[in-house]
């Protein structure tokens, strides 16, 4: 009956084109994960396994598009995406009609802004971040309990306008509205994190069941209707289910045996050439928003030293880190922190003088005299990695490198769950790590303003997203320009800028831009990759 | 017996109590375990850490949070996950239990069986080829580590050879519960059990002989030699009878550990979602509440088995009755 | 002769040594046993003497050892028998009975247990049927309250029992021939008078005739009819005991009555008067064994001396000259 | 019993002993065996620079090699459309180069094997000794004075065994990273060899105390001691004389175990930077290494694996030698 009720109001929304019959509907899509999200709450969860999942459960007022190629913020909830007013601070929305959560409910005006305030109140990881320049933001981060976004979330409901108003300009505002955590959730729904309880959404597919050892099970919302292709498209297959328990060895053999259509986890290197070699058409690689890269210390000797950092980045051998993270294929060289696909990126190397990061070769003898020059050689460095079977190698790459120029370097690995907070802590005194960066969303302040920003260093604390406690005047008085520039084409320019300089203090020593290798089972078709969604799980057949 | 019986609790209440208060503690000795972080999301505002931490009781002083944390394990039974937010891990402990029981017997069986038979042939024909090749068998069987072993295996079924006659048997990995499907449960199990029960078959087996073989020296071999009984009633009622105080010590011990989790790499690598891989995911989440659940859970296994163990030294070997 | 229920003739018990030579523990041993007699044999530790048992039972489980001459036991050669059918014998016409109570009874079965298995090894006889007989058996060994007893172990009860037990044991099935090794060495005293009066009763009860192997010779001299003093695991002097008590022909016997120890009172130290000690099987030198510790000893013991037969006796020691016959 | 102390007069004991080890010829194979993977771990520079020509310490993505007359790529890139993957050499059977292939970094698995044998042996040995001196003296302490004492030493050994050591090796990786462990006025670094040793030993006392503990309880009530302590004879005599050795034969079948294990073990801590450090190597580290191998080159886990079998199996032969040599117990008794 709910079936039918439901088809029935998707044949009244759906274009006619779209009534040809679908083939290619229903089935089950069986995916494997070795483990589960964190939490099941939108607003919470900061895993890149849930931002794919819920792209077909949870929307926001915009979305990223789901679809392949664009990548800039579009309209999902809201029926268009304002152009801001009032000096670039002031967003109106209209909430779209007739739209309906999984629990039958209908979605108003109160359940945004009810879901603005619960990003504060349930403590969202970004709510300070991507969502603290919201008027009245700063107050509710204070005092979560009594947050009322007042003057900066405004309603209207007889036109089902959303107003939201801002303190500075931010370019990317709608980028971060796009972002999961900003996803329109019922106002009913727990002023906490709700764990492993699925709430309601508005997407194609609903959480029916999920135990973070043994799996979810995602079936068609009844009361979805489609109201916009791009922004949340109807789903082909009748159910996701997902499998938690194989390690990524035992799920790239599951693949080629056809017992899964997809998995989560990165493909062992061993298994690259294997699954490139003898299932090539299933093999699907795309450009990733995300960097590995060296952080130093600027607050620790030797790293204080502009020179050493200098040396350091002149040093390392990004075409052998390429060869070690698994080839050509998957990882491209990068010189600069913003990785290709990000506006602002350039394609060659200003600070390190070489035309392309793929000509650039290491230059050891002028790292060697900046080290000598900078008055640090034969200093004790320790470079902390994570104990991981695929940084092992270029960890002690990296070794090499540091010891050849100078240094009396060691390597320290630790266990990936504590290694990235306690990179961050000043209190460990870490000299330099290596680390990498996953792009939220396609934007450049999310790499460079939220890596090198001064107001990110929080001395003593493991949530210290400054690694390099880098603060340059120069580059933080670039970013208020930025964001202060309507203008998308100088925007970029100054991005690029800032990149430059951000290069030229050497914080950082850019290695890689990591690249998504992703491996379907032979029945999956209609293979989409969109974006941060990754591969679209409602618009892959199986049948 | 009412009076061991309390004194043993005791006990355990105090292996129990120095454990989690060793555990808990090391815990937050580590730098950057503090999970504030974690839980709150990689770039949290100063802000919302504190939300977290106030949230969670990362405010409070370690012994009060010592304290709640036990309340909520033993008492309510609420505690929920660090990592997996919202998740109750003692549900979570119980749930996992019967993969790891199914794992475990099931392999129990095989390593007990094949070493009882590798060290009594070997004995029987101590000297002999066979013996040196049992035996040698063992030393390899001690040598393979069992994550390796597995992913050989899982190579060779899952993938090389998977359409072949000899492998096409086998499902993939990930368990079937027995309930549901028997014939299921034992073809998903039967290659862990003989992966796991390799090792143990190893180092079972080679004890076993080295005593038996000590047994032989004894003046009650040649004995049970002398009344005319044969060489089987002699090796199995008179040696292996006398002779399994090691062993029976080293099975509970083992038993125990991998009841309680310790099969954790086999059943990682055949993707069986027990409480070994619960044990593995704690750790290498560094997820306090799941860490305190599986190691509170395996130590009362261990502390059970080694109470089993000293009952079956009594029924063994009539002579520990009466030592008191 | 046509009465000996055991024969041994030339028996010779070599084991492998290093480089693969061969140590001859026991050379060229001969004695025979009539039904329901008591024969002793007498020697040191090392002499041979439980060596010899273990052969006759055919439980030298040494590999490579070898076993020559012949062991006729009721007619029936023993040397190179099949292992089945001397475990056949084992128990039922030949038991033995051990030196050391203590560890010679498994301790992990009920002496009762213990004794119903080789009854039920031999006899197909019900478990209950098996356990009546081991009661009886234990009560004619004098262990006081045997069915209480019988579900016993072995560590709960007094060495005397236990070896009475043992005895029980290995009379369960009517043995033909009892051998004894050195069943008093471990006990007491009073105790192993006890023991001894019983093995003396064996021979009239159920018509059993013993080997009694021993290094004390007043334990022969209470209960043998006939001994065998053993030396190096070569013959030194046979006879029948009052004969040999009366006249020791050969040196080392000589020797040995001389050391006998009170049977009241504290034990010396040492047992031997005699210097030195025996040599190992492999520093054995030729001739006469006994050589290098003889006081007697002569250029003519550097050849194998031959068996003077003196009586009754037969003496290996050329001194051994006959002497006039006095009967 | 009076057997054996003429016996053992007769010519000093540890001749004997020496003697009888020299004349058991399998002793002396795996002697033999032993003392040339030793020397072959002794001499790995030797192989490494005049046979091999490689530094095992040093990764190389872009290094060729000649076999056979032919110039190949260590690290060979994998000729699909995509360019992913990059599949080390395999082994070449060549001494001179590669001998059993190259790792994930692009080094010589072979001079690695012989480098990694010397941190493998030094590590379990040291390991299995000192765990073995601990297990029997709290498993004779336990089993022989029995109650209190028992009971404490016995919950104390049900801790051990039941922590998750794996938690306080994460907790030691990280702390000791900069400044290493203050322990008094010493300082451990994370790479001295003695943490892992130490680590190791203490995981498994509990392991090897509890059987030794249940044959001291047996052997408590057995007639000698019983005997002896009747005599009057001092305990601590009694636990030298009549005890320790009773209980040294399963010592001598668990000791070969035990550095098995302790191989195994070495190479976890080793991942999380306790011990050996990378470069450096041991076999437990190379098995590490090769399982992310083991689809495309099964070598680099199976050589590690080999040297491991061969070392304990030797060791074993040589240990049940050592026991046959030692235990005069057992080989007068038979003479009787």
């Amino acid at each position: 009956m709910r079936w039918l009720a439901a088809a029935a109001m998707m044949a009244v929304a759906m274009p006619a084109a779209a009534l040809a019959v679908d083939l290619h509907r229903g089935g089950t899509l069986h995916l494997t994960a070795s483990s589960g999200v964190d939490t099941l709450d939108p607003q919470i969860s900061y895993n890149s396994q849930s931002t794919e999942l819920f792209a077909a459960v949870y929307d926001g007022l915009a979305t990223f598009p789901k679809a392949a190629g664009a990548d800039n913020a579009v309209a999902d909830l809201a029926e268009a995406l304002p152009v801001p007013t009032d000096a670039g601070r002031t967003y109106r929305f209209i909430l779209r009609p007739g739209i309906r959560f999984s629990n039958g409910q209908s979605l108003t005006v109160d359940d945004v802004a009810a879901s603005l305030r619960r990003i504060f109140k349930a403590g969202s990881p970004t709510a300070g971040s991507f969502y603290g320049n919201i008027v009245g933001a700063q107050a509710c981060l204070r005092s979560p309990a009594d947050c009322t976004l007042a003057g900066g979330v405004v309603t209207d409901p007889a036109i089902r306008g959303i107003t939201i108003r801002l303190v500075h300009a931010d370019p990317e505002f709608l980028d971060k509205l796009a972002w999961t955590h900003a996803s329109i959730l019922p106002a009913s729904a727990p002023p906490h994190d709700a764990g492993d309880t699925p709430l309601p959404g508005t997407g194609a597919y609903r959480i029916v069941s999920y135990d973070p050892h043994h799996g979810m099970l995602l079936d068609r919302n009844p009361y979805f209707h489609e109201w916009d292709a791009v922004a949340q498209p109807d789903g082909h297959v009748d159910r996701i289910r997902l499998d938690y328990g194989l390690d990524e060895e035992a799920e790239i053999t599951a693949i080629e045996n056809g017992q899964f259509d997809w998995m989560y986890e990165n493909k062992p290197l061993d298994r690259l050439g294997e699954i490139a070699g003898r299932y090539t058409a299933q093999v699907h690689v795309f450009d990733l928003p995300s960097l590995y890269y060296l952080a130093m210390n600027t607050r620790q000797p030797p790293f204080d030293r502009l020179a050493a950092r200098q040396a350091v980045n002149l040093a390392v051998d990004r075409r052998a880190a390429v060869l070690f993270m698994g080839g050509p294929g998957a990882m491209l060289p990068a010189c600069t922190m913003l990785p290709r696909g990000i506006t602002g990126h350039v394609p060659d190397c200003p600070s390190l003088g070489a035309g392309s990061p793929d000509r650039l070769r290491p230059d050891p003898v002028r790292a060697r005299a900046l080290v000598a020059a900078s008055g640090t050689r034969g200093m004790r460095v320790i470079l902390v990695v994570n104990a991981s079977r695929n940084e092992d190698a270029l960890g002690e790459n990296l070794r090499e490198t540091l010891s050849r120029i100078g240094w009396d370097a060691e390597v320290r690995s630790i266990t990936p769950a504590v290694q990235f907070n306690y990179i961050q802590n000043s209190a460990n005194k870490v000299q330099i790590s290596l680390t990498g960066w996953d792009a939220d969303y396609p934007g450049p302040a999310d790499f460079l303003q939220v890596l090198f920003d001064c107001r990110n260093i929080h001395p003593g604390s493991n949530s210290s997203i400054n690694i390099s406690a880098f603060c340059d005047p120069a580059v933080q008085a670039m970013f208020d320009r930025a964001n202060a520039t309507p203008d998308t084409v100088s925007r970029a320019a100054l991005w690029s800028a800032i990149d430059r300089r951000v290069m030229e203090q050497s914080p950082v020593a850019p290695l890689v831009q990591r690249r998504y290798v992703d491996f379907v089972s032979r029945r999956l078709g209609h293979y989409v990759n969109a974006g941060i969604y990754h591969m679209l799980f409602s618009q892959v057949w199986v049948q | 017996m009412a009076m061991a019986l309390l004194r043993r609790l005791g006990q355990t209440v105090l292996v129990l109590f120095g454990i989690s208060v060793l555990v808990f503690l090391v815990f937050f000795a580590t730098p950057g375990a503090d999970p504030t972080a974690r839980i709150a999301g990689r770039n949290a505002s100063p802000e919302t850490m504190a939300l977290i931490r106030h949230q969670y009781g990362f405010d409070r002083p370690l012994p009060v949070q010592y304290e709640r944390m036990m309340v909520s394990l033993f008492v309510t039974r609420d505690l929920t996950s660090f990592v997996d937010h919202g998740e109750r891990v003692v549900p979570e402990v119980f749930r996992a239990a019967p993969v790891t029981l199914s794992l475990v017997f099931g392999a129990a069986i095989v390593w007990v069986l094949a070493s009882i038979g590798m060290g009594t042939l070997a004995t029987a024909l101590r000297g002999s080829l066979v013996d040196r090749g049992l035996m040698i068998l063992g030393l390899i069987g001690i040598s393979m580590p069992v994550f390796w072993l597995g992913e050989v295996i899982n190579l060779v079924t899952q993938s090389r050879m998977h359409d072949s006659w000899m492998f096409s048997w086998v499902p993939g990995l990930g368990y079937v519960p027995l309930t549901q499907d028997p014939v299921g449960w034992f073809k998903v199990l039967v290659i862990p059990w003989i992966t796991l029960a390799i090792l143990f078959i190893g180092i079972y087996g080679r004890v076993l002989r080295a005593d038996l073989v000590a047994a032989y020296s004894e003046d009650f071999m040649r004995t049970a030699q002398a009344k005319g009984l044969s060489a089987s009633r002699v090796l199995f009622r008179h040696g292996l009878r006398t002779s399994m105080i090691t062993f029976v010590s080293l099975f509970g011990l083992d038993f125990a550990q991998l009841v309680g989790g310790g099969a954790l790499l086999t059943e990682v690598v055949f993707g069986l979602q027990g409480v070994g891989r619960l044990t593995y995911q704690a750790l290498s989440n560094l997820d306090l509440p799941l860490i305190m659940a599986t190691v509170m859970y395996s130590a009362v296994f261990v502390v059970l088995a080694n109470a089993l163990v000293d009952i079956l030294y009594v029924l063994l070997d009539p002579r520990v009755r009466d030592a008191g | 002769m046509q009465d000996e229920l055991f024969a041994a003739r030339d028996l010779t018990i070599a084991l492998p040594g290093s480089q693969g030579s061969m140590i001859r523990i026991v050379e060229n041993l001969s004695f025979s046993l009539a039904p329901r007699e008591i024969l002793g044999i007498v020697g040191e530790s090392g002499s041979g003497k439980s060596m010899t048992a273990l052969a006759i039972m055919g439980l030298i489980d040494v590999p490579g050892a070898r076993i020559t001459g012949s062991m006729l036991f009721k007619g029936q050669e023993l040397v190179g028998l099949g292992a089945r059918a001397l475990r056949r014998l084992r128990g039922r016409e030949i038991a033995m009975i051990f030196q050391d109570p203590m560890t010679a009874l498994t301790p992990v079965h009920t002496i009762g247990w213990q004794i119903d298995e080789q009854i039920r090894a031999h006899e197909s006889l019900s478990r209950a049927g098996a356990r009546a007989r081991t009661i009886d058996l234990l009560g004619e060994m004098g262990v006081p309250d045997p069915r209480r007893a019988a579900d016993r172990y072995p560590h709960q009860l007094s060495g005397g029992l236990r070896q009475r037990a043992m005895i029980a044991m290995a009379l369960s099935c009517n043995p033909s021939l009892l051998i004894a090794d050195e069943p008093t060495t471990a006990l007491d005293v009073t105790v192993q008078a006890q023991i001894l009066d019983l093995l003396r009763r064996l021979r009239h009860n159920f018509g059993s005739s013993v080997l009694l192997i021993t290094h004390d010779m007043g334990v022969v001299a209470e209960t043998c009819d006939r001994t065998l003093v053993l030396y190096a695991g070569n013959v030194a002097e046979r006879g029948p005991t009052g004969d040999i008590f009366a006249h020791p022909g050969h040196p080392y016997a000589r020797a040995l009555l001389a050391s006998i120890p009170p049977l009241h009172g504290v034990r010396p130290s040492r047992l031997l008067s005699i210097p030195g000690q025996p040599p190992s099987p492999a520093e054995r030198p030729a001739g006469c064994p006994f050589r290098p510790r003889c006081p007697q000893a002569h250029a003519q013991c550097e050849q194998t001396p031959p068996m003077v037969r003196r009586g009754e006796q037969d003496i290996a020691c050329v001194l051994a000259a006959p002497e006039p016959v006095q009967a | 019993m009076s057997a054996t102390h003429p016996a053992t007069r007769r010519s000093g004991p540890w001749t004997t002993a020496m003697t009888t080890l020299l004349r058991d010829r399998a002793a002396m194979i795996a002697l033999a065996g032993l003392l040339l993977i030793i020397a072959a771990c002794v001499l790995a520079p030797v192989y490494a620079e005049d046979i091999a020509h490689t530094d095992p310490f040093q990764s190389d993505v872009a290094a060729t090699v000649m076999v056979h007359g032919q110039e190949l790529a260590v690290m060979q890139p994998n000729d699909n459309p995509l360019h992913l993957g990059l599949t080390p050499l395999a082994p070449t059977w060549h001494p001179s180069a590669y001998l059993l292939g190259a790792d994930s970094q692009g080094r010589d698995v072979m001079a690695r094997l012989l480098y990694g044998g010397r941190n493998s042996l030094l590590i379990s040995a040291a390991a299995t000794v000192l765990c073995i001196l601990m297990a029997a003296f709290v498993g004779i302490v336990s089993g022989f004075f029995g109650g209190v004492v028992d009971a404490a030493l016995s919950r104390l050994m049900d801790i051990m065994w039941a922590i998750p050591v794996y938690l306080f090796a994460i907790s030691l990786s990280i702390v000791t990273i900069s400044q290493g462990l203050r322990i008094g006025p010493f300082t451990i670094r994370s790479d001295n060899l003695l943490l892992p040793i130490g680590i190791i030993a203490l995981v498994y006392v509990p392991y090897a105390a509890r059987p030794i503990r249940g044959r001291v309880l047996t052997l408590r009530r057995s007639e000698f001691v019983l005997a002896a302590r009747g005599l009057g004879v001092p305990r601590g005599r009694i636990l030298l004389r009549d005890i320790l050795p009773n209980v040294s034969s399963t010592l001598i079948v668990l000791a070969p175990l035990l550095m098995a294990l302790a191989m195994l073990a070495e190479s976890a801590l080793s991942f999380l930077s306790i011990g050996v450090q990378a470069p450096a190597a041991s076999w437990g580290t190379i098995i590490q290494d090769g399982q992310g191998l083991i689809y495309t080159r099964p070598m680099v886990a199976i050589a590690p694996g080999l040297a491991i079998v061969l070392t304990v199996l030797a060791l074993n032969i040589l240990g049940d030698g050592l026991r046959d040599a030692l235990d005069v117990r057992e080989t007068s008794r038979r003479r009787g």
